[in-house]
């Protein structure tokens, strides 16, 4: 066990696969010279050259596009999005080549790529830097959408991702680079759309992924706890193809759940896994299921504000204090 | 009237040759295809009005000079990709015609098995990489297969067309700018049909002659009279070699549509007269190329016949075979969204 | 009473409108002198003139951000989308500008634009162009999103779409521009926020909006009323914000849901809908909610996978049965 | 070491003519606000350090000439807008330098209500449109706010800025097309720094004399000495008085910015040589205009010394305002989501 950022657990995952694999190369702005406008692949272009690792003028569309095109015709992509706000000026080529390409051509053509970047908010970058996007991707059929909570499932999580012969969405957050955790020695992998409990409880199930699961999930079952509540925390990890047999089974122990998530609530990715949660364990449940999600504003600058609009760990247990009427 | 264009050689390139000596046999094959070409559309034309196509269809008559000349100067590990416009150039590629009908009807024996419809032709086998829906979306796709080909430290060069309506599109600019920043073999082909829909191109930017655009991304550039195959793949090839060699080039290839936008849109409504369209149809394609030949003594009027016999008679069978081809399967309806699909939870 | 096709009822709200604010203007691909991709703008340039009804080229992403700008500066533009499939390439435009300027700039600037044009799937048009964005839209704080399912409604709410000081999507279907109906003489609106039951029922509520309502909710309830089964039709046309209230209103009297949509099911409208009913209808609930949809598939080209994607009477009745419990 | 780009006349005007007649009174009112702007940003550079400014601070000292120059030349009535590198140009359209400070604290007093931040500052009074953060995104905004002006037949001219990095994304091209087609009254206005974050403009395009790339558009456009805020001043009303014409134009000026790209990165890394940089200090804009000055009699030390207490003061004085105001209450953080908030229901 080594223990790694994640920052340096995607920055191995990338170099391991693209030693692995000569088709698996890295684009994006500032990903080569500069080492990542966050640093995540620093070392990569010194260690594989402008071969493999390619820095893009500021033009989101054209090298998503370039990439798709790159993979229909046998290379591997890894496409770095400075942040996900970005690539909604790329998003027509994700959803409408990337994800529609292997259906249209009858499954003749398959698009093996990677988009990966932080998304949600980081400090303070108002209101076009700080949006979460997991809602839009998973929507479309063709795009799988995967997130990490610690530096052991990034790491294992984006070596899939990248070995997957399908167009993944991997989200990450500025905020976590930094994060420490143990990562195996040794070559592994995770598979996607399988979760994992982050914390066993049986009193009420907590929904987190991405830096929530560390940010709020679990300090909130740490206070809990103290209170005398054990909250089971669950961390999906893929979003889409999402694990629900997971989700469902902690329901049916605990018959009580939060979900929290940082993207808005109106058609948020919890909006769908309460659906599903209600249709599904609709007599386990013994209180509606609550919603923690940012407020449906867009982000302002000010940090009084920005606080007011992001969930946090008093949200957290306010609501489970509510599914538990106490 | 509508001027005709005239040719220009492409910009970067030794000034015009000599036609480059064709075969006698390498005509007929231009002539054969354009008819085939002509032919397939024509009963496409009648089987969308008995409702045995769905959707749009958008046909490339009177453009096909621009596929077959191209094409032809393609070698067959090449990409070629297009717009939705595309039977005309998957056909050209090699895609059997059973194969395009069965697509147009959503047949299994489709070249995309039914999923793709007109505007979606792919064979990956043929290298074609597709026919595609969104206008400008598709050249960072032809952009991103030429990238392929030098980071494979092959050969292969891209063919990517698209109409003029295109080139205002963003997506068009910044694939340019990437090619020929890194020296990617690509020839972006613009079909200057001179419409976009019912929008002529004077009526979408200030510079109307299109292949000038290249220039904002130091690219080499050329214009190209559409309408005369020889002419089209002489400066394919030219343009090819120069690709394969490192140096994209835009090509801009004057032609006109003989038919509406789609098959909801008037031969000729407001937007243009049926002179115009008379006196393009004067240019026709096929009809330049059948006065070439037997005016160089290179066809016989029995030969012409036959061929026109021969083409008539295969395009027929397809239609049959394609229409003995079931729909897919609605049980498949899940097939094709992943290539590798994952059931959730399976591998804890 | 005039009946009109919901072509002319659309036409109508924009010709009424121009001519009642001289800061209205019509802009798009093939507005002017093609009378409009679908003939919706039909007779406008004749009417209005150039200087009113602006014929675009294929840039979808510049004239919906110059459109941004000129609301930002007192101009109110209805920007036709010939299809919100194309507006992809213009969503960073309408999700990073139009709905983020009144927030960011402090509340100094609104931008009372109108995006419209069909939405969702036409016939066999294949994966790229049969895509329906309600749940895109309806997420991002700052729009909002509009529908109709018939021709009264259009009017009306195009009219007041128009009016509004924020961004509207106001969403079409090639699929119904042909429909008939009643549309009142003279000036009417219809504000925005306000769903309407479009038959009423004390059995089980079908929650339809645009093209479903006439095409599957109304025709499944007159099939469940042959059985005896009265069905509650409630079409909130408004996604953002929703009627939640009308709704719930109409559970508490039903006690069962039946929620039908075309957008794919992962994260759709019908996810957040039904999330709230149960969460706030809980004990009013006597079965899951059932949702149809259209499947998650890009959608393919052939008729029969088409058929097999699409919601359908069908399904619908099916669903009801099923939270009948018969 | 980087040349000096030199500056050549507006392509579409008569030859370079002589400098125009600035008054002293317009000198020191140039110097007096770069160094205002020099001020302000020193000192919240200072501020970020202590953790007073959150999120991303891009500085603009180098560049001042460019926001002092162009906007001088603009009207009142006329629009003006750029991207997230805002705080010069808020400042040189009028923004009070406690809204601005006040802003970037994230204060109610702030220009945006403390909303934006140091990206996104707006006033509506001083038709400043905003500082805009998507690179390439506020272009087509400008190009609104001209076709607007030209809708409602006023000659009010749009300054919009960005930096050289917009120039290879679509939105610019997709702009330049629209303003030119349509002959909307704006100046686009590159800044080019030579760097978007690390990346030279030679590893983005291989056209680097980026003003060239408006022939694509049949617009008028040219290279300004973006160091030479007289220069900058002259040709800005030039092309203004284009603009208001109904003649677009895309200025390239070119200057440096002697920090970082944000507050995170340093001035110099790997990217760009100590050299370098003091090089372009030499030629820093407010050096150049005080030396021209002195030169020129236009100006004593102690006037000089006065201007510099002045500015120091008045700057320190804003930020002791700023400081003072309040956050936003947390109690209104939905206000300004909708101007017209709709509570669903409320009117049936
Ligand atoms: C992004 C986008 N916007 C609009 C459309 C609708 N549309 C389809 S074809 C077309 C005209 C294209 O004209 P051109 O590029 O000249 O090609 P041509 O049809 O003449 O071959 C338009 C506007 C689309 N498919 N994609
Ligand atoms: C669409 C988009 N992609 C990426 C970014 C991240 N980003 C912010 S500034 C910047 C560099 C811009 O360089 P330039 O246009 O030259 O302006 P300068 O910073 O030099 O003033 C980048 C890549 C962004 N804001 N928007
Ligand atoms: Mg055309
Ligand atoms: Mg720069």
């Amino acid at each position: 066990m080594a223990n790694l950022s994640i920052r340096d657990a995607l920055n191995q995952a990338m170099t391991e696969e693209m030693a692995r694999d000569p088709m698996v190369f890295l684009m994006g702005e500032e990903v080569g010279a500069y080492n990542g406008a966050y640093k995540v692949s620093k070392g990569m272009l010194a260690q594989f050259g402008p071969q493999r690792v390619y820095d893009t003028p500021i033009t989101e569309g054209g090298f998503a596009g370039l990439g798709i095109g790159a993979a229909m015709t046998g290379l591997r992509p890894i496409i770095e999005m400075m942040t996900f706000n970005f690539a909604l000026q790329a998003i027509d080529q994700i959803v409408n080549n990337a994800a529609k390409m292997h259906l249209m051509s009858g499954g003749q053509f398959c698009i093996p790529i990677v988009f990966r970047g932080p998304n949600g908010a980081a400090h303070m970058l108002a209101a076009q830097h700080s949006q979460s996007f997991e809602s839009f991707y998973a929507q479309v059929p063709g795009l799988k959408v995967v997130t990490y909570s610690d530096a052991k499932d990034a790491k294992g999580l984006l070596k899939t991702a990248i070995r997957d012969d399908d167009p993944v969405i991997f989200l990450e957050s500025e905020m976590t680079y930094g994060q420490q955790g143990d990562v195996p020695d040794g070559e592994y992998t995770i598979p996607l759309g399988v979760g994992e409990v982050k914390r066993p409880g049986t009193d009420v199930t907590i929904i987190a992924w991405s830096k929530l699961v560390g940010q709020l999930a679990l300090p909130a079952a740490e206070e809990l706890a103290k209170m005398g509540i054990q909250a089971e925390v669950v961390d999906p990890r893929t979003i889409k193809p999402l694990d629900e047999e997971l989700i469902f089974d902690s329901v049916r122990k605990t018959n009580r759940v939060v979900i929290v998530e940082e993207n808005f609530k109106f058609c948020g990715v919890g909006s769908e896994i309460s659906e599903r949660i209600y249709n599904r364990c609709f007599d386990d449940l013994d209180a509606p299921v609550e919603r923690v999600t940012s407020h449906d504003v867009p982000m302002p600058y000010a940090h009084s504000l920005e606080s007011a609009v992001l969930p946090n760990v008093g949200r957290v247990i306010e609501a489970v204090k509510k599914v538990l009427y106490v | 009237m509508p001027v005709k264009k005239k040719a220009e050689a492409v910009a970067v390139e030794a000034p015009k040759q000599q036609k480059l000596a064709l075969s006698k046999q390498q005509l007929f094959h231009f002539l054969r295809q354009m008819r085939q070409i002509r032919s397939l559309e024509e009963r496409s034309a009648q089987a969308y009005g008995q409702g045995k196509i769905g959707g749009f269809c958008h046909l490339y008559i009177g453009q096909e000079a621009v596929a077959v000349g191209a094409v032809a100067a393609t070698r067959p590990d090449d990409y070629v990709l297009t717009t939705y416009r595309d039977h005309g150039m998957a056909l050209a590629r090699g895609i059997q015609p059973v194969a395009i009908l069965g697509e147009l009807f959503g047949r299994v024996i489709g070249c995309s098995k039914g999923r793709g419809g007109s505007m979606h032709m792919f064979d990956k086998q043929l290298n074609f990489l597709g026919g595609h829906g969104i206008v400008g979306g598709h050249i960072a796709l032809g952009t991103g297969a030429a990238f392929s080909s030098k980071y494979r430290g092959e050969d292969r060069v891209v063919l990517c067309f698209f109409g003029e309506g295109a080139v205002h599109n963003g997506g068009f600019h910044e694939s340019l700018n990437l090619a020929s920043l890194w020296g990617l073999p690509i020839v972006f082909v613009c079909e200057n049909n001179r419409y976009g829909m019912g929008t002529a191109v004077e009526r979408t930017t200030k510079v109307v002659d299109l292949h000038k655009k290249a220039e904002s991304y130091g690219m080499a550039h050329g214009i190209v009279n559409g309408m005369d195959v020889l002419e089209v793949y002489e400066q394919s090839k030219r343009a090819i070699a120069g690709a394969r060699a490192g140096i994209p080039c835009f090509l801009e290839m004057t032609c006109y549509r003989f038919r509406g936008h789609s098959m909801s849109d008037p031969v000729h409504s407001h937007y243009r007269t049926k002179e115009e369209v008379e006196c393009y149809r004067e240019q026709d394609p096929i009809l330049l190329l059948t006065e070439h030949m037997k005016n160089h003594g290179l066809i016989t009027d029995e030969e012409l016949s036959e061929l026109e016999r021969q083409v008539s008679a295969e395009i027929r069978a397809a239609m049959d075979a394609a229409l003995a081809s079931p729909e897919p399967d609605p049980a498949t309806v899940f097939d094709y969204i992943y290539k590798n699909p994952i059931r959730p939870g399976t591998r804890r």
